[in-house]
């Protein structure tokens, strides 16, 4: 265990695994099949204000190596969200995440300041970057004065860290990233889905009812690993990094690109139990390329290899 | 218990064209309640596809420890899952779901089932499931064409059944609800899985019955976690109110949801 | 055959399948396998004003349903090509597009002024996408301004229509289209590959030389569908389709998404036999979905089925 | 000239830790001419994974149609490849390549041909070719470790046969250059294969001789037309000049290219 602690910013972690937003709804579910304290933490589903029903079905589509989703942030609302999926979610010792979005920046704020107040939520995920709302999500996602405006503005509610998570649909991620962190973030999530979109043979249209979808899974996990490689050249801040991962050795790649904890989204739905079989997997692999600690594993693959403070516990 | 397993390839075997029935073994079958349960496979291994393919339990043997599968060969998913062959093993997911309700018809009852193409298997179980318990099971099976049409054989054992194909190249000419329509069969619970337009047809037919519909929806986890499989519910149908096929259903009470 | 000709700006196409630049040299390789008059046309190889050496190996990586690979635009320079590599080829009943790039506004005018004369080169194909040199290539493919003053100067030096070959690597594919189309492109042609990177587990290193290289094969082409379906319904000029296209059925995907033609680039690799293989097969995939010629496709997605006609022969 | 053919899979047998000989079959066989030629494998389906893995043919036998590699599992395409078992199909594309020059050699002659890990393979053939035309063939094959040696059998029935292992658990301990030191081995021309260092020393010490050197290179075609795997000439190391690996090499002169 003592391989995997990691530190960031209201978060202290016995290891750096945690499942990604939407892809574990509010942890229900896992919980058949094992203890949710052995996680990192959990990146809870999406919470709006008001309950979303989100889009019309078919919401998935499978592509090459990936899955297009346009769930469109359906989730019970704030008011469920704090009064039964949170306190139900305390019985765990593991912190949690709370992913928040809304179509407004007052949606954000109302979010952001009463579910950074729940005593398990150590961290938001600011959502900037859902593919799959038509109005409001996207835009604050990429233009980095409105996001950096949006990140100053949560700040100044939230009662806990805010990590502000990046689409990866932009032409220019390191200005997204600076703004960001210009605005007070207290780090990175990277990255939400590429927006895709597959269409049926037989009658021309989108499979997904939305049209257009989010592409997560295997498939993005080199777009995802060249831009936390970008990024975190260039930011002081930590990231958590996700995107195709499906085992120990592709939290090792994150790693080395920069990342300082990882999110596993679709390869749930894949196989239940991938997040504690990595965290099983992830020590002996770590002894195996001759490490100590998985934080001597950051940022190898551009840093000079001083030493790493901050992450160790 | 929702397990996850390698189940052994027993047998793999083509019933009709592109129709495949595999059996497979293992020890969640233990775990297998009522009929009209799925299983969530993974076809391919680490190259892909990703996604698992929910499939319907069509026969369960306890003592065996095995089930049986019947799949179309559709795409890439299906395709692989036929080359399996004795011997080999599928990661298999299950039981998921909720099943048709047994109880729900009592002994000395009829039960009507009514399966569309590839929404027969499920049917299979419950035939035998309701026969012993007493109840009086009349099967209508409609397909396409008569070089898809199975089971007829293994329903007939338990009751009545008519075979309907919408070309007549075997059976009856036209839909199931057709020959429900023509022979007045009269049943009190119907139990019915195929495409959303015949599920639709015999909801709107049979609205003041005891029904019982399975659904189909594209899924993404199949255990309730990722909100691929809502659907809307009567009361709110614009509304927030949803309920999941693959755990509130598939199977579900007539008007519970909207089709 | 009278199901797949199809009229393009400049290119008077038997069929609207052609390898993708960069995947198919300048044909010699692929003319051991099969005759290639039965192509569409041929993308060949990017030409710059001198030779190129390109960047140091390795130079692919092979990731989930996709590769990587920074080749650099590795090429023997216009003098070559006009004088060696098009004579060759003049032997071929084919049209030839013509990939032009460069690192300044003056190669390529160069390029395209010269190259545009050969007889057999009827099209242009303006490659300000290239996410594998250091300087140029990318900055055109990313400011619609820069991309479109580039697009006019191109066109006043060429002889034969001109294609743009678009980026994905953008906020906004549309902007960047209407931008090329704005500064008199025939056409466009898109996408180029996604940027990605992949680390050594054993050095944390990247993989490529390069560092970083461009995505491309099957796992990008959700992102390719959805810009396509994007983009053809706001511009008035023809888009050629390309990213991850493995089969006929892709073909069609791409025609439903609002493309007039496809390329083939990364399947060459797998089987080099894949363009005439899906030329084959294209005719009764067509009937089978109830279409009288391919042309019918086009659009599908979004399109009401009004009359198609600039692309019939 | 160039084939690709689904070849029949005739065997396959663990022949080291991880160490796997492939026997197959196919019509391409009557197109090897020269030892040290490769073959392009799709170890994949649809599914992935996408590229093809270069592999060295390691024997030849034309009146049966038959080849053999002999590959490491390495990665995801190695692993999928040992998974093939006979009467399975395996889509290959070659013979591809340049090989060794088998007439450089005189009848009478002495050939060195030393082999590093996984370059040890194509040797095989090219000792039998050079044995068939009366030239005395002397092995060096160097290994990490004892548990990974193989082949020395069948080199030793050709000519004399060192083994080396880097850790000494098995044969002599040391390097390939070492043994050729110790023992002063001479030659008229060196045939070498294995990994970049080893080569780089051979060519050094030998820099005076007549040497081959087989490379290794990432590639995306393997047919010369992607510009992958190119490598730098000496009379022009930061020029454009250029050779590609696949269809200019595997096997180069010694000074013909840059290592
Ligand atoms: C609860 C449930 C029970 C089912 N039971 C059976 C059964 O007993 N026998 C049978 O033949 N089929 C059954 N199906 C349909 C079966 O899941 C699809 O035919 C199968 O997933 C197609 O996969 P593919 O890879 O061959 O097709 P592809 O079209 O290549 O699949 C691409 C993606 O779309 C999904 N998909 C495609 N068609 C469907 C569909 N009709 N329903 C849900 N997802 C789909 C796939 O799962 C995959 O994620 C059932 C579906 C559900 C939801
Ligand atoms: C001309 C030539 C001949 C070869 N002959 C043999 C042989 O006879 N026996 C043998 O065991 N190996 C041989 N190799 C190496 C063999 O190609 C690799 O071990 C194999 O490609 C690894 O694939 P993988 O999927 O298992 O590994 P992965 O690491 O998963 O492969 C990922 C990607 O990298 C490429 N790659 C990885 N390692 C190498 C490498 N060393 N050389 C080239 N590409 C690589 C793969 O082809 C694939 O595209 C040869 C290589 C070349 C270029
Ligand atoms: C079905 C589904 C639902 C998702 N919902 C959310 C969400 O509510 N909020 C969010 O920030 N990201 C959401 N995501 C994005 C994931 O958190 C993650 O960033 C992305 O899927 C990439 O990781 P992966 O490839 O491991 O899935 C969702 C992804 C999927 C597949
Ligand atoms: C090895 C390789 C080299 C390429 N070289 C070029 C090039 O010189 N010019 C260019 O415009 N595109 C180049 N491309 C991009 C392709 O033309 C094509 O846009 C991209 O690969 C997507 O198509 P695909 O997924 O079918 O490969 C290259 C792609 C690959 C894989
Ligand atoms: S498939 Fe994920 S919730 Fe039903
Ligand atoms: S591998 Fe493509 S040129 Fe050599």
């Amino acid at each position: 265990m003592s391989l995997l602690n990691v530190k960031l910013p209201g978060l202290d972690l016995k290891n750096p695994i945690m499942p990604a937003s939407g892809c574990f709804g509010f942890g229900r579910e896992f919980s058949q099949f094992y203890d949710l304290s052995s996680l990192g933490a959990i990146m809870i589903k999406a919470t709006t204000p008001l309950p979303r029903f989100g889009n019309p079905t078919p919401r998935v589509a499978e592509t090459s190596a990936g899955m297009l989703n346009a769930i469109g942030l359906q989730n019970p609302g704030l008011e469920k969200v704090l009064t039964e999926e949170l306190p139900w979610l305390n019985q765990f010792d593991v912190p949690i995440i709370a992913n928040v979005a809304g179509s407004s920046e007052e949606d954000y704020i109302e979010v952001a300041s009463q579910i950074s107040k729940a005593s398990n939520v150590h961290a938001l995920e600011l959502n900037i970057s859902c593919p799959n709302v038509k109005t409001g999500g996207i835009a604050f996602g990429t233009i980095p004065e409105v996001a950096k405006q949006l990140t100053k503005k949560v700040k100044e509610v939230s009662s806990v860290p805010v990590y502000v998570k990046l689409s990866p649909n932009v032409t220019n991620i390191v200005d997204m990233a600076l703004a960001v962190e210009d605005g007070g973030a207290d780090g990175l999530t990277m990255i939400n889905t590429l927006i895709g979109m597959r269409l049926d043979l037989k009658t021309g249209q989108p499979i997904l009812a939305n049209r257009s979808g989010g592409l997560s899974g295997p498939a993005i996990k080199p777009v995802a690993i060249r831009m936390i490689y970008e990024v975190s050249q260039h930011v002081n801040i930590p990231i958590i990094g996700m995107g195709g991962i499906q085992n120990a050795e592709d939290v090792i790649e994150y790693f080395y690109a920069g990342a300082s904890a990882v999110a596993v989204g679709t390869a749930n739905f894949v196989d239940p139990f991938i997040c504690p079989k990595i965290i099983d997997e992830l020590p002996s692999l770590i002894e195996k390329l001759g490490f100590d600690h998985i934080s001597e594993c950051e940022g190898r693959s551009w840093r000079k290899h001083e030493r790493l403070t901050y992450h160790r516990g | 218990m929702i397990k996850q397993e390698n189940c052994l390839v027993v047998d793999q075997l083509e019933i009709a064209d592109s129709i495949y029935k595999l059996t497979l073994q293992g020890e969640l079958v233990t775990e297998m309640n009522n009929p009209g349960q799925f299983v969530h496979i993974r076809v391919g291994d680490e190259s892909g596809p990703l996604l698992r393919r929910p499939i319907s339990i069509s026969s369960i043997d306890r003592s065996k420890k095995q089930f049986t599968l019947v799949f179309r060969k559709e795409g890439i998913g299906t395709s692989k899952l036929k080359d399996k062959v004795p011997g080999m093993s599928v990661d298999v997911l299950g039981p998921l779901g909720n099943g048709f309700p047994v109880n729900e018809t009592e002994s000395g009852g009829t039960a009507l089932l009514v399966g569309g193409g590839i929404g027969v298997p499920p049917l299979l179980e419950l035939s035998k499931q309701l026969t012993a318990n007493g109840v009086k099971v009349i099967h209508v099976l409609g397909f396409q064409s008569g070089n898809v049409v199975f089971g007829e054989e293994e329903f007939s054992k338990n009751g009545e059944t008519y075979v309907v194909t919408v070309d007549g190249t075997f059976g009856y000419k036209g839909y199931v609800t057709d020959v429900i329509n023509q022979y007045q069969i009269d049943f009190d619970s119907l139990y019915a899985c195929g495409p959303t337009p015949m599920l639709k047809a015999l909801e709107t037919r049979f609205s003041n019955k005891k029904v019982f519909l399975s659904l189909e929806e594209r899924m993404g986890c199949g255990i309730g976690a990722c909100f691929a499989c809502v659907c809307h519910t009567p009361e709110d149908e614009t509304g927030y109110s949803y309920k999941k096929v693959c755990t509130d259903g598939p199977v579900f009470r007539i008007g519970e949801v909207v089709l």
